[in-house]
């Protein structure tokens, strides 16, 4: 077990979250996938209070922790009230604030 | 001599009087007043000028008389006074254009009567006297300028003078736009002189001593320049074409501006620098070619013209020819004797006409007119007078003053302009007493009804009969057992003539009986009958058009010129160079909107952008960290 | 060896439940294939030794956050013809892969120049008591601070879901037009 | 007392314009306060004229510090350059009030009092960024008064003039900023006052861009040929009073720049590249000339007239010798008066017929002498006829640019053809023939109109038959320039 | 070392600030309150704080909040202390310039003033903060108050999905700003900035590629937040989405706490890597230029087209940060000066329109604007110096703000950055000048209706005296600071840090 394993599968984490975050219209999935983000840091984060033996990271690991926690109280807040608004978690379909052409 | 200033001042002066009180109230009708300031005001010039003259006679040849009004600029080394300068050849010119110009005015107080624009028309005339006598009075170059284009200037506002006629303002704008191509060569020519002697000063007087100082192609840069502007102000070809049209202003005017004085400012000038064109002999060759080419031109067409005014002034035209044959081939003598004589008989002439025009209600048509003999007496005599004294019958005034010119062009071997010069004596006589014949003898063909005539219109006509029947005999040459007072009297630096005089008396004899030849004619012709001769022939439409001169004018540069206009106006300034601009400012704009369509309002795309961004940020961390 | 057995499976749930997260057409079983993940980056945490955190991860990451979405989906009833049709998912899954690369590439590249390696533990590591220690000594301005986060996040979220009677007062002014509901 | 005068001369009219929109005056106040303002400026400019000795270089100096982490200063100064166009707006002003007179709506007074403060300004701060202050601030009343008060496409016109105007300005700052900086680079401390810039020496391919950076910014203003587009349709959109100002006074704020700062800061480049010049504005020249002539509206005529004689100012300048550069300054003078003048009119006879379309107009003079006597003298002394100032300027341009070289002269010289193409034609479809529709009832010039256009006459006449009157005044500071020019380059 | 009193005097703006948002947060489930006594309460403990803060300013020697305990977390400097008066301002003026459009709007209430001094307390922390997590928590803090404020208007469409998008679009870019310090307390082993830096300092840029890249990752969240292009899609939308105080709370405040510790960061943190980021940030800058004045030349509402220049803005401030990559001594001085300069003409810009909407005026887009000024005449003059300030029109403080900078990247020779910025500068004239010829050049095209002059009125006058003394200041006249006063603080802050 080397860190450099969980280094790669941090990276690769991350990477898928921030993929899901642009490529997917669920608003519910677009959430879930910057929790991923999030945690893919806790990993990192915790490899590395691994790595040196300090309990830091794991504090830090521990705040984001508590961070994803508000967030996600927003975020579900927030689909509520989309949902609501439009029966509809699909992104695409917020999109009234844009001037479709623009002019001069 | 404070005097020569008050020549040019009073003038001017009473011009800002007149001008004044006709603005204060434009219609309150105050001929008296106006009249009395008017006439006074060149009357009370002359007198000046007289004494003037006077004294200049009691002294020697080389005496000239100076007084500086104040410095008019001075800038670096253009330093400039406003100074005027009295010696015999200013002497000449001062005599006849105060004296004829006098008479003119009192003419014209009894031609303009009843006349809205009375006082507006003294303050004009006026205006012109004072221009004219600053131009012969300067005793520099641009003081001479600026009273040849106030010359210009008022010949335009009394050429217009009757401006509700469109066709009217636009001879006035004709005749200044094209004084003003001669001006433009004027100035030209002035500069590059100023230039070539900077430092040197500035005056006649000054030019006149370090002449020497400037290199021969200069010289005849600046030689052929000056003379543009003389071609502008006389109506030489190819800038003759404004003087006919110029009669469209009242009669007195043609007979002032268009006769006597203005258009023989290029002669006095030529006259004036005379030091230069006697360097230059190419040039002066080239002038008398002008000159010649022109009295031809004027002459022929002048034969077939039907308005009274308007064969006069071809008439003038084809004279001032004359005048720049002699200046032209060095006898400048010669040729302000001609001028000079030439001032009374034409002015004679044009009030003569005016006095018909004027009886006969303004019909300028000779053909419509006819045996006015005994109805206007006192205007066929002075006509007559001056008809003989034009067409070189001797002993009048004409006769003497060409005999000169065209003996000169003989003498300097310049034969063609001689044959010419001599062809356009013998059209003179023809066209002129065509003119006298059909207006006055020829039988009309309807009665008209004369308009009385106001003395004030018939004693200048008698005093410059008289002088036109007498003027000439102050230039009886030698040949013909005279001195040649004139010439004497001028002291102009003429280049010497080699010539017998038996060739001189034949020349004169071939003259006056080519004239004689041309008066028969035009008697058997039209003394006993009042119409056009000829058959329509292609030919003599071209020469009744005048050549079409003004047309192919009109034609190649006036339209050519309002097309450019046009085309810089809408195609350059309004497509090119609004376009070069309107495109950078469409293309950015388009950018924007193409940019701004970016901004779709869905959040996925915006979180695309942010991956983009990431995207390039870590290739470019990628890089610059040596690659992966 | 055995770690690193556990490490791989451990792995391959994470990886395979974080792709069937972003690649799933439902919610729920996109949630589920996070929960899953989730549970493994918990082992991932008990195999680093790290057993407070691995307590910390299954009770408030599985247990309120993932939970509480699922309800929250479920309550809102997010059934089929909800779901958004989503047909060019996949290239724009393709793409965005493609443009993560480098990013990714750049994080493994920085992290491998620390060249570490795993050392045994000390004695306690990952135990609550350090935890606190730490917590309470010297990040106690932060975790304050989180505190304050979690209370402002509770208030904003309560605003933003709660029912509320609008138009309390008469001279009601909207910002903007009501626009249509759909386009 | 002497150090605020010019303060005074300057923030007069601003502070007018505050207390009275503080006050919230009537239009009749208004005016009466304008008037005063003006009038009372036209007195301090007088007495300061009288002060001023004009072999004495830069006088009444005021320097204050204003920003001095940078170097920025409230720093003031007159020289006969500048004193020349204070006297010229501080004269129009109160004139182009009485133009104004029944005027009620209050945004043109203050616009108007705004206008004047940022002109003095413009012409007597010393220092860049101030000089760029005021450029700036006086374009703003007139880009308000074009768009609020004008006619025609007014707002389309108004933003050209404002986008064209700043474009110049946007690339002045920049050299600016790049002439403070290597004059910290090189003395290690900040400064802007164009005096101490002007000891400044770069290599010409850097000279040539921050040269350039200005000379967009004043060639835009004056404008030469290529930066025109804004100069018709502004005109032609424009309230009489704020073309009055564009022509008589804004034009020559670009010349002005390039003596002013051209001939201090980089007068090595502007000597070498003058011949490029030269041959741009003397495009302008016959270009503008030319297509003045088939103008169908007055206004238009005079905008390219205006640009065309500009171009001719702008020859003067770069043929950079004594004669020329006398006939720039002397025909920034005349031509202020004669385009103030004509200006003038042509507002005076949109009042009467409501139209400045040359093809309305027609048979004026028969029906009002007066004004057509006006009219023809201002578009005389426009067209350079002797007897106006517009001759003795234009002479001594053609004298320098015959001195400069023979073509250009003849070149330059054109300019006396061409002007009275275009004047005379307009003068005579607009004041004579038959009277058309639109000058049925032509009314002559009431009292007040005399009043206002007398002053302009009277001064052109005098600086047409006397220019020795002024010439004194402004030659010494010509020669001192010249020299100096001369023996910072090592001979022109 | 501070003596505890002494910290508690330190901590006690803070702290008032939080007591005041939980005083809103209690105050708002009691019926009896009205609205404008919570904007009362709002503005008393945000006044007492303020107050603090200006007299703690200058008078306090850098120092660390509980050293012995927390170590270096919270810094105090007066840097930091600058910050806070012009953040603790921002939210005071947000909070009376929109008085009347509170009234006007039945959506608010109680929590809404809460959520507001919490994110004040974020932007505080923000600004204090000398550690990476700590001011990644009050990062969050900030953002998560102002996305529940941006929703605010719950049954507005547009406002939820303006939340939405700054919610999902933030918290991604969040995850970096994390991502980037979990990499540095990596190899750091700490997070605190002194440790940073003494690792920088002490190590070659081989060792320090972790530092690097997770600095680079902070600048993107960092970039987000300013809205630098392209990382810019929010802007405008959630600008135009959310109610006009929380606009101008985000256009002008939030920008600026951002700011506090980029330029923390960038200054102390990243010191010796700057020139790493020449290039990166130079193409952002001028992509940021370019995009920011696309979008703004292109909209035809105001709201927007202030989103789209503030990210121009934001573009000239990116200038300034790469001077101070390419060396400029006087570049961050330019920086704060040009927030200040921003902070005032947004503010004053917002501050009319939410004005105006208070009256029920939709006067939302160009066309609305015609004949403004027939109609308020003075509201007109001072909507034109607001956009000639905004504009750079000398003799307003934008044009000195535009001129520090634009002279700190010549001074560094970022000859194509400031050509580009003096570029966008002129297009900008453009779209803030049109603003202008509507209210100026044509006639009104609606009846006119009355607007009551008020207390919001007075402080839009404030607002424009600032910005035109800003820009003069006063040589000629004593007893009023000269232009010089705001460089001066700014300067005197920045060497506070060093």
């Amino acid at each position: 077990m080397i860190p450099e394993q969980f280094f790669i599968l941090a990276t690769l984490l991350f990477s898928i979250g921030l993929v899901g975050v642009v490529s997917r219209r669920n608003l519910f999935i677009v959430y879930l996938s910057i929790e991923l983000m999030l945690s893919s840091v806790n990993l990192l984060l915790v490899t590395f209070s691994r790595l040196d033996q300090s309990m830091n990271g794991t504090v830090m690991a521990l705040l984001l922790i508590a961070i994803i926690a508000a967030e996600a109280a927003i975020f579900l807040a927030v689909i509520i009230q989309l949902y609501r608004s439009k029966r509809s978690l699909d992104s695409d379909k917020f999109s009234q604030l844009t001037q479709n052409k623009g002019q001069l | 001599m404070i005097l020569l200033s008050f020549i040019v001042l009073i003038p001017f002066l009473s011009a800002l009087i007149l001008g004044v009180i006709y603005l204060y109230d434009p219609n309150k009708p105050r001929e008296k007043l106006y009249a009395t300031i008017g006439v006074t005001a060149p009357a009370i010039s002359a007198t000046i000028a007289l004494v003037i003259e006077a004294k200049l006679l009691s002294m020697d040849a080389s005496t000239v008389f100076h007084y500086t009004l104040f410095e008019w600029i001075h800038i670096g080394k253009f330093q400039i006074e406003l100074a005027f300068m009295a010696d015999r050849l200013t002497a000449v010119m001062l005599f006849f254009i105060t004296f004829i110009g006098t008479l003119i005015h009192l003419y014209a107080s009894g031609y303009m009567k009843g006349d809205s624009g009375y006082g507006k028309f003294f303050s004009y005339f006026n205006l012109f006297m004072g221009s004219m006598l600053l131009l012969v009075l300067a005793d520099n170059p641009i003081i001479m300028f600026i009273g040849w284009e106030l010359v210009g200037l008022s010949s335009y506002l009394l050429i217009s003078f009757y401006h509700q006629e469109y066709a009217n303002v636009t001879a006035g704008n004709k005749a200044f736009i094209l004084n003003r191509i001669g001006d433009f060569g004027f100035i030209i020519g002035l500069v590059v002189l100023f230039i070539s002697l900077e430092g040197y000063g500035y005056t006649f007087e000054a030019i006149e001593a370090n002449i020497g100082l400037i290199d021969h192609p200069t010289l005849t840069i600046i030689a052929i320049l000056l003379f543009v502007g003389a071609m502008g102000k006389s109506a030489q070809i190819p800038l003759f074409v404004w003087l006919p049209d110029a009669m469209a202003g009242p009669t007195p005017v043609s007979a002032l501006i268009h006769a006597a004085t203005m258009v023989t400012a290029g002669v006095y000038m030529v006259a004036r620098f005379s030091f230069l064109y006697n360097d230059t002999p190419d040039i002066g060759e080239f002038i008398a070619i002008i000159g010649a080419s022109t009295a031809l031109l004027g002459a022929i067409i002048a034969s077939f013209q039907n308005d009274i005014k308007k064969i006069l002034a071809y008439s003038t035209m084809s004279q001032l020819g004359y005048m720049f044959i002699a200046v032209g081939l060095g006898a400048y003598s010669s040729g302000i004797f001609h001028v000079f004589t030439h001032a009374f008989f034409k002015a004679l002439l044009f009030m003569g006409a005016g006095a018909i025009i004027i009886a006969l209600h303004h019909e300028q048509n000779i053909y419509k007119m006819g045996s006015l003999k005994n109805k206007l007496p006192w205007v066929f005599i002075p006509m007559l007078i001056a008809t003989l004294a034009i067409s070189g019958i001797p002993p009048f005034a004409g006769f003497f003053s060409k005999d000169a010119i065209l003996i000169t062009a003989y003498s300097s071997e310049h034969y063609t302009i001689w044959a010419m010069g001599t062809i356009t004596a013998f059209l003179t006589a023809y066209y002129m007493f065509r003119l006298l014949f059909v207006v006055f003898l020829a039988p009309s063909i309807r009665d008209h009804k004369v308009e009385p005539l106001a003395n004030s219109m018939i004693v200048p006509l008698i005093i410059l009969a008289v002088g036109s029947a007498t003027a000439g005999l102050l230039g009886i040459p030698e040949a013909l057992g005279g001195s040649n007072l004139f010439a004497s009297f001028v002291a102009l630096p003429d280049k010497p003539l080699h010539i017998l005089h038996s060739t001189e008396y034949y020349l004169s004899a071939l003259n006056v009986a080519l004239a004689l030849l041309g008066t028969a004619l035009a008697y058997k012709l039209f003394v006993r009958r009042i119409h056009e001769p000829l058959n329509n022939s292609v030919w003599r439409y071209v020469v009744v058009n005048k050549f079409y001169i003004d047309e192919i004018y009109t034609f190649f540069i006036v339209k050519p010129l309002l097309l450019l206009s046009k085309f810089l106006l809408y195609f350059v300034d309004g497509k090119i160079i609004n376009n070069i601009i309107n495109l950078t400012v469409y293309s950015y704009a388009r950018m924007g909107i193409t940019f701004a369509s970016f901004q779709n309002g869905k959040v996925r795309y915006y979180a695309f952008y942010i991956l983009v961004g990431v995207s390039f940020i870590s290739t470019s961390m990628l890089i610059l960290l040596g690659g992966f | 060896m055995l770690e690193n057995s556990i490490f791989a499976i451990l792995s391959l749930f994470l990886v395979l439940g974080s792709l069937g997260m972003i690649s799933f057409k439902h919610t729920i079983f996109s949630a589920f294939s996070f929960l899953l993940a989730m549970l493994a980056l918990a082992g991932l945490f008990a195999l680093l030794e790290n057993s407070f955190l691995f307590l910390a991860q299954i009770m408030v990451s599985v247990g309120a956050v993932v939970v509480l979405g699922l309800m929250v989906v479920i309550s809102l009833g997010s059934i089929e013809k909800n779901i958004p049709d989503e047909p060019y998912k996949f290239y724009w899954i393709g793409i965005s892969t493609i443009l993560v690369i480098p990013l990714a590439l750049l994080i493994y590249k920085a992290l491998t120049s620390l060249h570490a390696h795993f050392q045994e533990t000390k004695e306690g590591y990952g135990e609550l008591k350090y935890v606190g220690e730490k917590l309470f000594a010297e990040w106690v301005l932060p975790f304050e601070a989180v505190s304050v986060l979690l209370l402002s996040a509770m208030v904003g979220a309560i605003v933003i879901a709660r029912k509320e009677e609008y138009f309390k007062k008469e001279n009601y002014f909207d910002d903007h037009k009501q626009p249509e509901d759909t386009k | 007392m002497e150090s605020l005068l010019l303060s005074a001369i300057i923030f007069i009219p601003f502070f007018t314009a505050l207390i009275a929109s503080i006050l919230r005056l009537s239009y009749t106040k208004l005016r009466s306060f304008s008037i005063a303002s003006s009038l009372i400026v036209f007195g301090l400019v007088l007495f300061l004229a009288m002060q001023y000795d004009p072999h004495g270089g830069m006088q009444f100096v005021r320097t204050v510090d204003w920003i001095k982490n940078y170097g920025i200063s409230y720093h003031l100064g007159v020289d006969t350059l500048s004193l020349v166009l204070l006297l010229l707006v501080s004269l129009l002003m109160p004139l182009l009030y009485l133009y104004m007179w029944h005027e009620n709506r209050k945004g043109y007074w203050y616009n108007m009092l705004l206008l004047q403060s940022g002109i003095t300004g413009t012409i007597l701060s010393l220092d860049l960024i101030l000089f760029y202050l005021f450029w700036e601030m006086m374009l703003l009343p007139i880009y308000i008064m074009i768009g609020r008060y004008g006619n025609g496409k007014r707002q389309y016109n108004a933003n050209k003039l404002l986008l064209m105007t700043m474009l110049g300005s946007m690339s002045m700052l920049f050299s600016i900023l790049y002439l403070g900086y290597t004059h910290f680079e090189v003395n290690g401390f900040w400064t802007y006052s164009f005096e101490d810039l002007s000891v400044l020496t770069f290599t010409p391919s850097i000279a040539i861009w921050v040269a350039s950076g200005f000379l967009l910014a004043f060639a835009i203003k004056i404008p030469l040929f290529g930066f025109h587009t804004w100069m018709a349709p502004a005109y032609g959109s424009s309230p009489t009073p704020a073309v009055v100002i564009l022509s008589a006074i804004m034009a020559k704020l670009g010349i002005y720049g390039i003596w002013r700062f051209g001939y201090t800061l980089f007068e090595e480049i502007l000597v070498r590249y003058s011949y490029h010049i030269i041959i741009l504005a003397l495009i302008g020249l016959v270009y503008y000339a030319i297509v003045a002539i088939t103008q169908s509206s007055l206004r238009r005529m005079f905008a390219y007239a205006s640009g065309s004689h500009l171009s001719l100012i702008t020859l003067g300048l770069f043929f950079a010798n004594i004669y020329s550069w006398g006939g720039s300054l002397y025909f920034i003078i005349t031509h202020a008066l004669a385009s103030a003048g004509i200006f003038l009119m042509i507002g005076l006879l949109y009042k009467r017929t409501n139209t400045i379309r040359i093809k309305d107009l027609g048979g004026i003079a028969s029906q009002a002498p007066l004004f057509a006597v006006f009219f023809t003298f201002f578009a005389l002394s426009i067209a350079g006829v002797p007897g106006t100032g517009g001759f003795v300027a234009e002479l001594l341009i053609i004298i320098g640019a015959f001195k400069y070289d023979l073509w250009i002269g003849i070149a330059t010289a054109s300019t006396m053809l061409l002007a009275m193409l275009y004047t005379f034609w307009m003068l005579q479809r607009t004041l004579f023939g038959a009277v058309g529709l639109a000058t049925q009832g032509f009314k002559d010039l009431s009292k007040k109109e005399i009043v206002m256009l007398l002053p302009l006459t009277i001064l052109l006449l005098i600086t047409g038959i006397a220019p020795s009157l002024f010439i004194p005044f402004i030659e010494p500071w010509i020669t001192i320039t010249l020299e100096t020019i001369s023996q910072n380059i090592g001979g022109l | 070392m501070f003596a505890l009193i002494e910290q508690f005097y330190i901590i006690l703006p803070m702290t008032i600030v939080l007591i005041g948002a939980f005083t809103l947060m209690i105050l708002s489930h009691n019926k009896s309150f009205e609205l404008k006594h919570f904007n009362l309460v709002a503005v008393l403990f945000l006044t007492i704080a303020l107050a603090i803060v200006m007299i703690q300013f200058g008078n306090i020697p850098k120092g660390y909040l509980f050293e012995d305990i927390i170590g270096k977390v919270f810094i105090v400097d007066d840097f930091a202390l600058l910050f806070d008066i012009m953040s603790i301002t921002g939210v005071i003026l947000t909070l009376l310039i929109n008085t009347d459009y509170f009234h006007s709007r039945s959506y608010f209430n109680g929590e809404y003033f809460a959520l507001l001094l919490f994110s004040l307390f974020g932007m505080i922390l923000l600004a204090h903060a000398h550690e990476l997590v700590t001011a990644f928590i009050g990062l969050e803090i900030a953002s998560l108050s102002i996305y529940a404020l941006v929703g605010y208007h719950k049954n507005n469409h547009v406002s939820s999905e303006a939340m939405m998008k700054y919610l999902v679009l933030g918290s991604m870019t969040g995850a970096f700003f994390i991502l980037g310090t979990a990499l540095i307390y990596g190899v750091v082993g700490s997070t605190t900035l002194n440790d940073i830096a003494t690792y920088t300092n002490g190590h070659n840029n081989e060792e320090s590629i972790l530092i690097i890249v997770g600095a680079t990752l902070i600048m993107v969240t960092i970039l987000f937040k300013i809205g630098a292009v392209p990382f810019h899609g929010w802007v405008i939308d959630v600008y135009e989405g959310s109610p006009f105080p929380i606009t101008m709370f985000m256009a002008s405040t939030f920008k600026i706490a951002i700011f506090a510790i980029a330029l923390r960061l960038y200054l102390i943190d990243f010191v010796s890597l700057h020139g790493q980021w020449n290039f990166i940030l130079q193409t952002i800058t001028i992509l940021t230029l370019l995009g920011g004045s696309w979008l703004a030349i292109t909209q035809s509402s105001i709201k927007r087209m202030l989103a789209g220049s503030s990210i121009v803005h934001g573009g000239y401030m990116l200038i300034a940060i790469t001077s101070v990559g390419a060396g400029s001594q006087i570049a961050v001085p330019a920086i704060m000066f040009y927030l200040i300069a921003y902070f005032l003409s947004a503010v004053g810009a917002f501050g009319i329109l939410s004005y105006i909407s208070a009256s029920g005026i939709k006067q939302l887009t160009y066309e609305d604007f015609k004949g403004f000024s027939e109609r308020r005449p003075y509201l007109a003059i001072f909507m034109s110096i607001f956009m000639l300030s905004l504009a750079g029109f000398p003799s307003t403080i934008g044009f000195l703000g535009k001129f520090y900078i634009f002279t700190a990247g010549v001074e560094s020779e970022q000859f194509l950055l400031v050509g580009l910025g003096i570029t966008t500068a002129f297009i900008s004239i453009y779209y803030y000048f049109k603003l202008i010829a509507m209210m100026y050049f044509y006639p009104k095209n609606e009846p006119q209706t009355p607007i009551r002059y008020t207390f919001s009125s007075a402080l839009i006058v404030l607002m424009a005296i600032l910005i035109i003394w800003g820009g003069i200041g006063s040589s000629l006249i004593p007893f009023i600071p000269s232009a010089d006063a705001l460089i001066d603080i700014a300067k005197g802050a920045i060497n506070s840090i060093g």
